[in-house]
């Protein structure tokens, strides 16, 4: 159980992230929330190629022993950039919003009803 | 609202199920079941690739193809926010 | 004629490349830039369209990206194209080229169509790219460029309040989505250690993670592709983007659920046709809940759509309940898995797939159309609109009737295969389908006799007909729907069959990669 | 934003050149270190956006147009795509490092197991690198200051 620390980490970080997602009445908040989910999906990722004793998967100048996966790696290296867009794109809708608005309260903004 | 509310409590306390329960069940940290694919990069990257650096070998290397996608996202990222911050009005 | 393997990367190459240049020509000059882009698009769509008939004879084809072969364990990224996705690509290009050729009148007068051009290219690239890729992490990028390009397409009009807000909605779900796809992805590469496609459908062991995996795949790309109950956003973004973008859209969609399908069938095609758990077999269970999903869908779009007084609004209902009666065929295809009349569902239900891209399609472009005439979205507000635009009238008669399954066009071929297909299943759901269809025709034939019959308003008075080029589009369209329409047998035969048993026949896919089971 | 304070410009001013200089090092060295163009270029965004902060967005845009970094952004693109579509053209395939293994440029193939750094190898990757690194602070830069400035204009608009 101990070793699965990471792992709770990961569940904590994507539930207050879908807690704020889901309740929370700012936009900000809502972007955080957004943000916290990916942080623990990336999180997971690079906990999964993690091995005991592991060290980097780097040759230049190594110590030796075993290596972690250098997959996972990568592929949050992908996941972290794409955060990145996401996120850029995000916060300049909110920017709109609250131009257009003058608030970021998500029920005062509802204009698209049926 | 009530209505609303009893909803996204429904909701996320099943998507909230789906994560903890994954996160229980997957393999113990630091003990993967398999690493076949892993090994191999690990074993073959300074002879295929010619880098010593493993994660730079598969990120340009052997998953070459999505990091034109990650580089093509935050070029699209870019366009995005130029065009959401543009002028309105011709000069 | 001697295809080349190296035209299957292009189909995504050639997009990228020409978006990268984009910036760069538009410098020069607008024109040369729209006649640039056009040239790509269609030079993408000859790509597609080769690759295609290379496929419809010869079967699968894969890439490998950086080396000649295959070389085990699979770590380069493929793409495996088989008739389903080649078919996907078929509808994509064609959405897309006909959009920029809308586009040329129908944003003139707007700033930012650099940025415009760029990111249309950019989603087309997403969109080919989803189809076609055998990997699952490669899905995801794709689905995030597709995501990311049509958010801030559909926040093209920002001075008006509605598509930022849509534009937001649309950003939030689709990040939410694409962050489960990539939760499921990690749950998926931690149990088995490979990210290939037909490599992990070879593995699957439908254990309690494989489960997960499974429901948050389809929640995930069943929100993106507009399911109910789902499909809150849908309206919202169709109906509050430009008419040029929501026909590209449509196409983004249409990817989300060839993701599903792919999912469904190949992913988990194993489990799906041997594994049996508690006495029923995986696929009823399956098969059951996308049939309930689908009749809910068509109920609720068919219902939103009678009460909708925006032109967009309603056709963005229209296509919610379209998307419906694809889920029914395709639904009733896998509860029926393996008899001649699932068989028959399932392509009714593919087939459908294209008619409701091209029909809807068209319908959006008469919206577009009327919004370029008059600046007038409220169907309360048009009137008498045929005395002015005989063409667009007569494009618009021809997409309602398509789209809500009238002979001889091509919505009723494929929803006759459905009806026909499900009423074996339980008589109950071809009812429904069939009177949903009818009041979707009462829908259109109000909004017609509203906003196209009726007395000659003062203000409509110096409405002319739309220029050129939007006609053009709509008529390559409308072309398309009275072709298929006509000659169903022909398309059916040589290019939904294939698709379907593509769909179907999941142990060619996984041995053209891990090379038999 | 408006500028900072003296000594804050001061010190961002003599930190500039050194948090370049390390991303940039962090970008060549991609194949041989941690790091990569992706993260360099971070680090050299960093550092831009961080000048960005401390002398205001009006006096940085005066220096620097959002277009040409666009431009830029594009060429290294561009760069990207074209080294994928030369290993189509030398070697046959899209995105094959055909480079490795010829004793051109960066064609050496490395002894294995844990070796001192040498830069001539990798094949195509120090280049892709390279181009990579340059999309990168183009693009995670004109991010910043377009947001930055275009917020700016809106509160002035405001006022």
């Amino acid at each position: 159980m101990i070793y699965n620390i990471p792992y709770i980490a990961v569940a904590a970080l994507i539930l207050l992230g879908l807690y704020a997602l889901i309740f929370k009445r700012n936009l900000i908040k809502m972007v955080i929330g957004i943000t916290l989910i990916e942080s623990g999906v990336n999180l997971f990722l690079i906990t999964l190629g993690y091995r005991k004793d592991s060290i980097a998967p780097i040759y230049t100048s190594s110590p030796g022993g075993t290596m972690a996966f250098p997959i996972p790696q990568a592929l949050t290296l992908t996941s972290i950039v794409i955060g990145v867009a996401v996120l850029a794109l995000m916060l300049s809708l909110v920017v709109h919003i609250y131009r257009h608005y003058g608030t970021l309260d998500v029920k005062k903004i509802r204009r698209l009803k049926e | 609202m009530d209505k609303r509310n009893i909803a996204s409590v429904i909701v996320f306390t099943i998507v909230a199920i789906f994560f903890v329960i994954s996160s229980l069940l997957i393999h113990p940290f630091g003990m993967p079941d398999e690493s076949e694919m892993d090994d191999y990069i690990i074993e073959n990257t300074q002879e295929e690739t010619g880098a010593n650096n493993g994660v730079t070998s598969v990120v340009f290397d052997y998953r070459g193809f999505d990091t034109l996608g990650e580089a093509t996202v935050l070029f699209t990222a870019v366009a995005g926010v130029i065009l959401i911050f543009r002028r309105l009005k011709n000069d | 004629m001697n295809i080349p393997d190296y035209l299957i990367p292009m189909a995504v190459a050639i997009p990228l490349l020409g978006a990268f240049l984009t910036p760069l020509i538009s410098k020069i000059n607008d024109k040369l830039r729209n006649i640039f882009v056009i040239l790509i698009l269609a030079l993408n769509a000859v790509i597609v369209i080769l690759i295609a008939s290379k496929i419809f004879t010869n079967g699968i084809m894969t890439y490998v990206f950086g080396a000649k072969d295959i070389t085990y364990p699979v770590v380069r990224i493929l793409f495996e194209v088989d008739a389903m996705s080649i078919f996907m690509a078929i509808i994509c290009s064609i959405l897309v080229l006909v959009a920029v050729i809308y586009s040329w009148a129908f944003m003139k007068d707007n700033t930012g169509l650099d940025k415009y051009y760029t990111l249309i290219l950019l989603l087309t690239a997403g969109m080919l790219g989803m189809v076609l890729t055998g990997d699952m992490f490669n899905f995801f990028v794709f689905l995030e460029i597709t995501s990311i390009a049509s958010c801030a397409l559909i926040a093209f009009w920002i001075d008006v309040d509605k598509s930022v807000e849509a534009g937001f909605k649309y950003i939030i779900i689709s990040a939410m989505g694409a962050l489960f796809v990539l939760f499921a992805v990690a749950i998926l590469y931690g149990q088995y250690n490979a990210l290939n496609i037909a490599v992990l459908s070879n593995l699957i062991q439908y254990s309690y993670l494989d489960k997960i995996a499974l429901v948050l795949l389809i929640v995930a790309l069943g929100m993106k592709a507009g399911i109910v109950p789902m499909h809150m956003w849908l309206p919202d973004s169709y109906g509050s983007a430009p008419s040029s973008i929501t026909v590209i859209l449509i196409g983004a969609t249409l990817a989300s659920l060839y993701g599903v399908l792919r999912v469904i069938f190949t992913l988990y095609g194993n489990v799906l046709s041997t594994l049996v758990r508690f006495d029923v077999s995986v696929n009823i269970v399956i098969g059951w809940f996308i049939v309930a999903l689908a009749v809910v869908s068509i109920i609720i779009g068919v219902t939103m759509a009678l009460i909708q007084s925006e032109f967009k609004r309603l056709i963005a209902y229209g296509a919610v309940a379209e998307i419906g009666y694809m889920l029914l065929g395709i639904g009733a295809g896998i509860v029926a898995l393996g008899t001649t009349y699932g068989k028959i569902a399932l392509n009714g239900g593919i087939f459908h797939i294209l008619n409701d891209a091209l029909d809807v399609g068209l319908l959006f472009l008469v919206a577009g159309s009327i919004y370029y005439a008059t600046r007038e979205t409220s169907l309360d507000k048009l009137c008498g609109l045929a005395r002015n635009m005989k063409y667009t009238t007569v494009f618009f008669i021809i997409g309602l009737l398509a789209v809500s399954g009238m002979p001889p066009l091509n919505g009723f071929a494929s929803k006759l295969l459905i009806y026909e297909s499900t009423f074996q299943i339980n008589p109950i759901l071809a009812i429904v389908a069939i009177l949903c269809s009818i009041l979707l025709l009462a829908v259109f034939v109000k909004v017609f006799f509203s906003a196209f019959m009726g007395p000659a308003l003062p203000k409509y008075k110096h409405v002319k007909e739309v220029p050129k080029s939007m006609l053009l589009s709509m008529g390559i369209i409308a072309c398309i729907i009275v072709f298929i329409g006509l000659f169903p047998d022909l398309i059916i035969n040589n290019i939904v069959e294939p698709a379907s048993n593509a769909l179907l026949g999941y142990s060619e896919y996984v041995s053209q990669v891990v090379g038999g089971i | 934003m408006t500028e900072m304070s003296r000594i804050v410009r001061t010190i961002s001013s003599i930190a500039f050149p050194f948090s370049m200089i390390f991303g940039l090092y962090v970008i060549a060295h991609g194949h041989l270190t941690p790091g990569g163009g992706f993260q360099g270029g971070a680090i050299v965004a960093s550092a831009c956006a961080m000048i960005l902060v401390t002398f205001g967005s009006k006096w940085t845009i005066t220096k620097i147009k959002e277009k040409k970094l666009s431009i830029l952004e594009s060429l290294g693109a561009i760069s990207f795509i074209a080294l994928a579509f030369l290993g189509l053209i030398f070697g046959a395939v899209f995105f094959n490092n055909f480079l490795v293994g010829t004793d051109y440029l960066f064609g050496v193939i490395p002894p294995t197991g844990s070796v001192i750094a040498d830069i001539n190898t990798g094949g195509l990757l120090p280049l892709m690198n390279f181009a990579v690194g340059i999309k990168v602070i183009a693009g995670l830069f004109v991010i910043v200051l377009v947001m930055a400035y275009a917020t700016s204009s809106f509160r002035e608009e405001n006022k």
